[in-house]
């Protein structure tokens, strides 16, 4: 295309909107978008929740959480390659799944302690900026790491492991019939992991101390170790957490076409996962459960007017960051922050 | 000088300061006391411009007339002259003393936009700085940072940074909390000098002080203005007693009035 | 044997060298007062007790045991409570979680809230609200409840009375004096009266050392002992 | 390059073509500085006024800008990527002051991931925009000097640069030549830069960076303060792209608009010294220096060919671990694995160096080694006593 | 300016009597790492072939020579990294700091374009493109040249010889075309669309989805729904899986075409076939309704002494069979030397002379078997069309994926393979 025309990325759109607009709200599409995007949002809180206790509870930024999420894949991916055959059943495989999580829940939370520990500690004190820094540090390695070991093994450190993603069982590859359309029984586990995922956490905030000790202890490491709070203890279990939270959405991704273990996962990961932070508003969980349902339906439905009507290729990777900068302009401190712990 | 009329903020469902009206003169030190959250503080914040008022006006006095300052930012009403120190300390931590109050100084000036030359070559900022850490007492701790002083230097530090640029208008909150009652002296006499060439409102708890500083006591209580008169009135009027001072003196302690004063506070 | 004890110690800032040798004792159940002039280093000497900032020499002793070096929440965990001087509560909880944080593991919350809000009834009904949003004295208040609720053997209480209106000052004497019974505390304060009120004993710092101390009836708050060091 | 050092320094020192690079990615690396180390806010969109400015070069250049013609003095257009950027900061401020902390920097980086999604499908910016743009409507290098007196101006550019003759002596390469009229724009951009900081101005800032709300009680409009710091680097962002552009002739969606762009900078500003202006140009030399030295033959030949010179076959040819030699360790390791260990740097840095390298320096030495930066530059070029850069 | 003192630098550069030096830019290292290799084992298989020695064994960066008659070529090395600044950086530091005569590569269509502009025109250097597919660098006015030529198959060539094939050889008769959103996806929609237009099959929608998109089931649908009988997508490695694991993991009812590519791609979608299918039956895949797809070549493609020596001493260097990319860079390995003998210099630019309109002796493909057409310099020559069936012993150490093409199903003659001259998406006129 070429003159006026091409000056607006969305001119041949223009025509087929309205007609378009009709089969929209056919009630077939809507549920189909509506699961879609319920699924896409169980994956998003799930990416997000781990940074969210981080950064929410300890302020700390953690930029190396997306590539927490991608060895969890790798790992995970891994650990049902290797266990997984040709002709395992699926109750086996759902095993292996349940199995991997624990593990690479359980490695992960290990190496994000020591990360903690060794790293992270030692500048609580300096400006929350450097937090950023280091963990941005620690993703350039990480990644690089990842991909020399996995093109050590001949794989494609871009496109996603395709070994991985086929030990998925066949229930979860197969559309099942639900209400009014057929939806693909991948999306109805996300979505279940989704939920799990929610209630774990959301018992760790409310039943334990954990919460409230480790605001305190951000706000104002000092009195809280005074009031006899263990401060560093308490800061390494959350970090833990955190990561092995971002693990475990990995090896979920690991069996998603979307995504898949590979090693720009990272990034692909970390942005929404900041998004749906920032735009939850930051520490409150609740936010970012919201946050992820919104951007989840948000994108599902821009996913359908892209496969339908809009030619503009950069709908689907726009679309997130439109949705923070909106939410942002619209609500400053995010949709369930306050204000005043957005300064610095 | 400065005046309010019908002053009001709501919280939510709290009035933290429910129609008051005050008039300030020139000169004049006046003293703004009440029990803890009476909405002294929430009083000098609406008047400063860090909070909006929900209801009411403030009035200051320019050249000839009254200037409507009730919704103007902190930064605007600070330039009209009106500076206010904070109860809870608030300073440039990293920076030095001097260059705290500096940057203040600066403030007042119209060099603060200049982004060309040096801030050497503005000596009157500098000298300006200097003059007020004498007066206040800091002048030997002048390339400390400010994070690094004592609690009551820190304090001294807020009146500096208030008093540079010579307001009109200042606001003083709690000054000398937690400064040695022994140099309690200091301060009075630091106040009093202030109150010659500024006008002054107080709040402080320091009877001491207020009796001694002012020329006007005015009494907050749950917002509201509750008494407004000379010190020695306001000592002996019932209410306020009842309200405020009800003072604690020497050799209350040891029998156990724990309970009553709950009950009287609640 | 004393409940806590300072011996020769010795504190820097970086490399400013704040407590000269600073030695001093509180036995169990009595109140001992720390007076002087601003900057002579009284809470640096609290800071040293709790090991917030260990002293680089010396030793500091609680029921025998030396704690220099200690972790600050081991010290706490060891029965020590501290009010700070300038609040320090946590803005960003709110003042039932602020009271929460002080409870130690284990011990019945509800109790210690009802406590809190019998000495200060303000508290209650701002309980739900930010801390960050209350008023200067009604943070203090916060300060000093969280202090008390933490069922400590020994108490160190930083400059209580500051910006509170006489009428709470009581009640804060009242309080610290019914806490007194069963608590040892180690007070700073700078209103003079009430700090030789509540005290038995006192000690005058003055350039990072202990100049003077003595039993409170022996002297009233206008005593030449004090003008000496305490004036500027 | 004909330069008299021994095989170890020239596998260790950037070549000149890279060190022009230094130069304008340097400059941005600065400007970002210059907002987020003095204001504290951390603008993590910023590589969008870069690509900005880079972007209106190449355009302009390509007779895609209306009423820009394709033979505008490159100057002139420095300037006008300047004030693009100043453009954009202004609409891109006005919105994002409003936040602070996290919220500031991520609404920034939507910003800059908006635009960058953005260029990448936009066709109407050239064939294929997902492959960027690259300079086909003129062959003439761009110049930099007083336009339109030619004696007084040098084109930049590798293949369309002007090479220079100095005192009969020594000739310039295009690639030196470039270097030399960069580092010329860069130094008066630095030192614009440099006033500013130490101008009542500058100080303001660095006052809202400790204490915000104080700065507002004493009377300043903190958000135009803010805004202003925001404009003014973002005019020096834009024109390091436009310098960048001029000098490369192309530019992608990635090195202009992708916020990793943005990363590099914070990376240099770390290395060379957070809130020290200076400090970011020499971080992002040491990034350089160690990228190039860990990349292979042609693109700067660094470690492996010198290695390999030095080693001789048979110590590479040794088995290590299972059948993989050394010289295959190194492939795997080492060979373009620069992020690696600009990672593990890098993490070194924000642990044990927290004021950068030039931060550090100056806390010894206590006075600005800035003074000593032209100096240092003519030390790049040991061979070459001319100094166009002043 | 400038522009002219570095012309005649790299002019004179090369003139040194008896050395051609050539600068090669493909990607060996990073994840398309196999492009660049065979890319360079197919051009070093040429050399060989001419120089009747045996092919230089690492495709690694640095210097190497190799000596044709009195003729010695110096090949300088870069690695790309499939990355196009990389490409532009290199290729520029290669004609100004080497000095060399020509360029030959890259493997990435982004690259090539990208050097193209900023080098090759601005110098005016003779450069061979490839293996980069994309048609419009032979096709747009920006990047066509009479210095920049292309011995390796391109886009146009795969859509125009499967769209003959669907349109003539199968009962198809309305498709969907699926791109992905850049130069290569876009060539591979426009080429089609114009043949199978031509030829009176019905075009039901086309939709250009980023590249590595993964969200196929509503595209599929979509076709599904308009009632495609084919559908046809133009995509790389990087797509591809997505949009087969998705195909097969619906029922659709229309067969899927495309080109065939190189064994990163087999073994992905061998891959998803095995997952899919369990084990993979000649029959197996048939019912699968993928393909059969253009290849642009393949070992088992073509039958002649060439060939067979190509790929004798290919397999026998490099341990596995020569792939999609190699016959075109053997070719023009092989087109360089022949233009030097004809030319009878060295000089870059009496080579570039002696390339245009060259007919090509020794080809993969045959004699004769690649022309450079006048218009636009790119080579033309004959294409095949072949189904995935399953590797089966034969291959397997020498082919690692489970799936390979077919002995041809049809063959393309080259004269119908490229856009002709005058086309209206032929806006190279040289
Ligand atoms: N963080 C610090 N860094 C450097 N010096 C400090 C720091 N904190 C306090 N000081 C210095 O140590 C000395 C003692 O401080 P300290 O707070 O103990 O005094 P204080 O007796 O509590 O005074 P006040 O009655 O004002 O609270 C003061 O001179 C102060 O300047
Ligand atoms: N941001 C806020 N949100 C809700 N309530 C507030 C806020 N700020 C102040 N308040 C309430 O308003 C009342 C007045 O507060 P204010 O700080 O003005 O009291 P004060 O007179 O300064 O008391 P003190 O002498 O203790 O400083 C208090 O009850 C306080 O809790
Ligand atoms: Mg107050
Ligand atoms: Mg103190």
């Amino acid at each position: 295309m070429s003159g006026v025309l091409a000056l607006s990325p969305f001119a041949d759109s223009v025509p087929l909107f309205v007609d378009t607009l009709g089969a929209f709200f056919r009630p077939r599409t809507l549920f189909g978008v509506l699961v879609d995007g319920v699924a896409k949002a169980a994956l998003y809180i799930m990416i997000a929740s781990g940074l969210t206790l981080i950064f929410g509870l300890m302020g700390v930024l953690n930029f190396a959480h997306g590539s927490m999420t991608m060895v969890g894949a790798y790992l995970g991916g891994l650990l049902m390659v290797l266990v997984v055959g040709q002709e395992t059943g699926d109750p086996t495989r759902l095993l292996v799944f349940g199995l991997g999580v624990v593990v690479v829940f359980a490695v992960l939370a290990a190496f994000g302690g020591l990360l903690e520990i060794g790293l992270i500690r030692p500048i609580y004190d300096r400006p929350p900026l450097s937090q950023i820094l280091l963990t941005f540090g620690l993703t350039l390695i990480l990644d690089e790491l990842a991909r020399i070991v996995v093109s050590f093994y001949g794989l494609q450190p871009i496109s996603e492991w395709q070994a991985a993603m086929a030990t998925k069982p066949d229930v979860l590859g197969q559309q099942h019939d639900l209400v009014v359309a057929s939806v693909s029984g991948l999306k109805l586990f996300e979505i279940a992991c989704g939920i799990l995922a929610v209630v774990v956490i959301w018992v760790f905030l409310t039943r334990t101390r954990y919460g409230l000790y480790v605001r305190a202890g951000s706000e104002d490491s000092e009195m809280a170790a005074a009031l006899g709070v263990d401060v560093r203890r308490v800061f390494t279990v959350v970090f833990a957490l955190g990561t092995g939270l971002g693990g475990v959405a990995g090896i979920l991704l690991a069996w998603d076409p979307s995504w898949g273990a590979s090693v720009p996962l990272a990034v692909e990961t970390l942005l929404p996962a900041f998004v749906v932070v920032i735009i939850g508003g930051l520490g409150t969980f609740r936010g970012t459960v919201a946050a992820g349902l919104l951007v989840g339906l948000i994108d599902a439905t821009m996913t359908w007017w892209f496969q339908n009507a809009i030619a503009f290729t950069g709908l689907p990777e726009m679309t997130i960051f439109l949705i923070l900068v909106i939410v942002l302009v619209v609500r400053p401190q995010g949709l369930f922050g306050v204000e005043e712990v957005g300064g610095h | 000088m400065l005046r309010t009329r019908g002053l009001t903020k709501q919280f939510g469902g709290l009035t933290a300061v429910d129609g008051v009206d005050i008039d300030l003169a020139a000169d004049e030190c006046c003293s703004l006391i009440g029990p803890n959250g009476a909405g002294k503080t929430t009083f000098f914040d609406l008047l400063t411009g860090k909070l909006t008022p929900t209801a009411g006006t403030v009035e200051l006095w320019g050249e000839d007339d009254w200037i409507d300052i009730t919704h103007t930012p902190p930064h605007r009403t600070a330039e009209v002259g009106l500076h206010r120190s904070y109860q809870i300390t608030n300073l440039f931590n990293k920076n030095t003393v001097r260059e705290n109050v500096r940057i203040a100084a600066q403030a007042a000036g119209d060099d603060a936009m200049n982004c060309w030359h040096n801030t050497g070559a503005f000596e009157e900022y500098i000298t300006e700085a200097e003059a007020i850490l004498d007066r206040v007492g800091l002048a030997e701790d002048a390339d400390e940072s400010a994070g690094s002083l004592s609690h009551g230097a820190k304090r001294q530090l807020e009146i500096a940074v208030a008093l540079a640029g010579d307001p009109d208008v200042l606001l003083l909150d709690e000054p000398n909390a937690g400064v040695s009652s022994e140099s309690v002296e200091d301060i009075v006499a630091l106040i009093e000098d202030v109150a010659t060439d500024h006008a002054v409102l107080l709040v402080e708890h320091n009877m001491d002080i207020v009796m001694t500083v002012s020329d006007r006591i005015v009494v907050l209580n749950q917002g509201a203005v509750i008494a407004d008169d000379e010190p020695a009135a306001v000592r002996s009027d019932e209410t306020v007693q009842q309200a405020y001072l009800g003072g604690y003196e020497r050799g209350d302690v040891d029998d156990d009035r724990t309970g009553e004063t709950a009950g009287g506070r609640a | 044997m004393s409940l806590l004890s300072l011996e020769a110690v010795h504190t820097y800032y970086g490399d400013s060298h704040i407590l000269e040798g600073v030695s001093l004792e509180v036995d169990r159940g009595e109140v001992v007062a720390l007076v002087g002039r601003n900057g002579v280093g009284k809470t640096t000497t609290l800071r040293t007790i709790l090991q917030l900032t260990p002293p680089s020499e010396g030793q500091v002793w609680l029921r025998g045991e030396d704690i220099t070096g200690a972790d600050t929440h081991e010290v706490a965990d060891a029965g020590v409570g501290w009010i700070p001087e300038n609040r320090r509560i946590f803005s960003r909880l709110t003042v039932e979680e602020n009271i929460h944080v002080a409870v130690p593991e284990g011990r019945n919350i509800d109790a210690a809230r009802e406590r809190a809000y019998e000495t200060f009834p303000d508290l209650r009904e701002h309980r739900h609200r930010d801390a960050g949003t209350l008023s200067g004295g009604q943070q203090q208040m916060l300060a000093i409840v969280r202090g008390l609720v933490g069922d400590n053997d020994l108490l160190l209480v930083d400059e209580p009375s500051e910006g509170l209106a006489p009428l709470i000052v009581s009640a804060v004497a009242d309080a610290l004096a019914a806490t007194a019974t069963e608590t040892t505390v180690l007070l700073v304060e700078q209103n003079l009266p009430l700090a030789l009120d509540l005290a038995d004993r006192f000690y005058v710092l003055d350039d990072g050392q202990v100049v003077d101390s003595g039993d409170t009836n022996e002297v009233d708050d206008d005593d030449e002992r004090f003008r000496r060091y305490l004036s500027a | 390059m004909n330069s008299p050092l021994s095989a170890q320094a020239v596998a260790v020192l950037p070549r000149v073509e890279t060190m022009v690079a230094v130069l304008y990615f340097g400059l941005f690396a600065i400007s970002f500085d210059f907002v987020s180390g003095y204001t504290g806010y951390l603008s993590f969109g910023h590589t969008m006024f870069y690509g900005a400015g880079a972007y209106l070069v190449v355009l302009t250049a390509n007779g895609k800008i209306p009423f820009l013609s394709a033979s505008t003095p490159f100057v002139l257009l420095l300037v006008l990527c300047g004030l693009l950027a100043v453009i954009l900061a202004l609409l891109v401020g006005v919105v994002s002051f409003r936040l602070s902390g996290v919220y500031f920097a991520m609404i920034t980086l939507g910003f800059s991931q908006v635009l960058y999604v953005f260029v990448r499908d936009w066709n109407y910016l050239g064939s294929n925009p997902r492959d960027g743009v690259a300079v086909t409507g003129r062959t003439a290098g761009f110049e930099i000097g007083i336009p339109g007196v030619d004696s007084a101006s040098l084109a930049i550019g590798q293949l369309t640069g002007d090479t220079a003759e100095l005192l009969g002596v020594v000739t310039l390469t295009t690639a030196e030549v470039s270097y030399y009229m960069v580092g010329l724009v860069v130094l008066i951009c630095y030192f614009a830069m440099q006033r500013v900081i130490h101008s009542p101005f500058g100080r303001t800032l660095i006052a809202i960076r400790e204490n915000e709300e104080r700065a507002r009680a004493i009377g300043y409009n903190t958000f135009y303060y803010k805004l202003g710091a925001f404009a003014i680097s973002a005019f020096f962002a834009g024109t390091a792209g436009g310098l960048f552009a001029g000098y490369r002739r192309s530019v992608t969606p990635e090195s202009g608009f992708y916020f990793l762009t943005t990363g590099d900078a914070l990376l240099a500003s770390i290395i060379g010294g957070f809130g020290t202006l200076a400090g970011p140009l020499y971080g992002h030399l040491f990034d350089e220096s160690v990228r190039e030295f860990l990349s292979k033959a042609g693109s700067g030949g660094g470690l492996l060919p010198y290695l390999r010179s030095n080693l001789g076959q048979g110590t590479l040819e040794t088995v290590i671990y299972n059948g993989m030699t050394i010289g295959e360790s190194i492939d795997v390791f080492l060979n373009g694995r620069a992020a690696l260990y600009v990672g593990i740097v890098f993490v070194l840095f924000v642990l044990y160096v927290p004021n950068g390298l030039l931060g550090t320096v100056r806390g010894r030495l206590n006075g600005t080694v800035a003074k000593g930066f032209p100096m240092w530059f003519r030390q790049r070029l040991p061979d070459r006593d001319s100094d166009q850069s002043r | 300016t400038g522009g002219d003192s570095e012309r005649a630098d790299s002019g004179s550069g090369g003139s040194s009597s008896g050395t051609v030096s050539i600068g090669v830019l493909q990607p060996i290292s990073g994840d398309l790492k196999y492009y660049g290799e065979q890319a360079l084992w197919g051009f070093y298989s040429g050399l060989a072939y001419k120089g009747e020695t045996d092919p230089i064994e690492k495709a690694s960066t640095g210097t190497r020579s190799v000596t044709i008659g009195d003729t010695t070529y110096e090949l300088h090395v870069r690695d790309t990294q499939f990355d196009t600044d990389t490409a532009q950086t290199l290729a520029t530091n290669l004609v100004q700091n080497e000095d060399v005569d020509l360029l030959f590569g890259c493997a990435s269509s982004g690259a090539a374009t990208r050097v193209i502009k900023t080098v090759s025109k601005q110098t005016g250097i003779p450069t061979l493109i490839g293996p980069a597919a994309s048609a419009s660098i032979t096709a747009d006015s920006e990047t066509c040249a009479a210095n920049v030529f292309r011995a390796s198959e391109n886009t146009a060539m795969d859509a125009r010889s499967g769209g003959t094939y669907v349109a003539q050889q199968t009962d198809v008769d309305s498709v969907y075309l699926f791109g992905a959103d850049y130069s290569f996806g876009k060539a591979v929609v426009n080429n089609y669309r114009a043949v199978l237009e031509a030829e009176g099959i019905e075009i039901l929608g086309e939709k250009f989805v980023p590249q590595g998109y993964s969200e196929w089931e509503g595209l599929l649908k979509n076709a599904e729904d308009a009632g495609a009988a084919g559908i046809v997508g133009g995509f790389t490695v990087s797509t591809l899986p997505q949009l087969f694991t998705a195909f097969l993991n619906g029922d659709y009812s229309y067969r899927v075409f495309g080109g065939f590519a190189t064994r990163i791609t087999n073994a992905a979608m061998g891959q998803t076939l095995q997952k899919e299918l369990g084990s993979l039956t000649k029959n197996a895949v048939k019912k699968t309704k993928l393909g059969p797809f253009t290849t642009r070549y393949h070992w088992n493609q073509y039958d002649n002494e060439i060939n067979n020596e190509f790929v004798n001493m290919y397999t026998k260097t490099y341990g596995v069979v020569p792939d999609l990319f190699t016959a075109g860079t053997f070719t023009a390995a092989s087109a360089i030397v022949q233009a030097v003998e004809e030319a009878g210099s060295t000089d870059g630019s009496d080579i570039g002379a002696a390339l245009g309109g060259m007919t090509v002796v020794d080809t993969p493909k045959g004699p004769d078997g690649y022309t450079f057409q006048g218009y636009n310099n790119q080579a033309r020559s004959e294409m095949t069309v072949a189904a995935p069936v399953p590797t089966g012993d034969a291959w397997t150490d020498s082919w690692d994926a489970p799936v390979r093409p077919s002995d041809p199903v049809a063959r393309i003659d080259a004269d119908t393979v490229t856009i002709p001259k005058g086309a209206d998406s032929m806006a190279c006129t040289l």
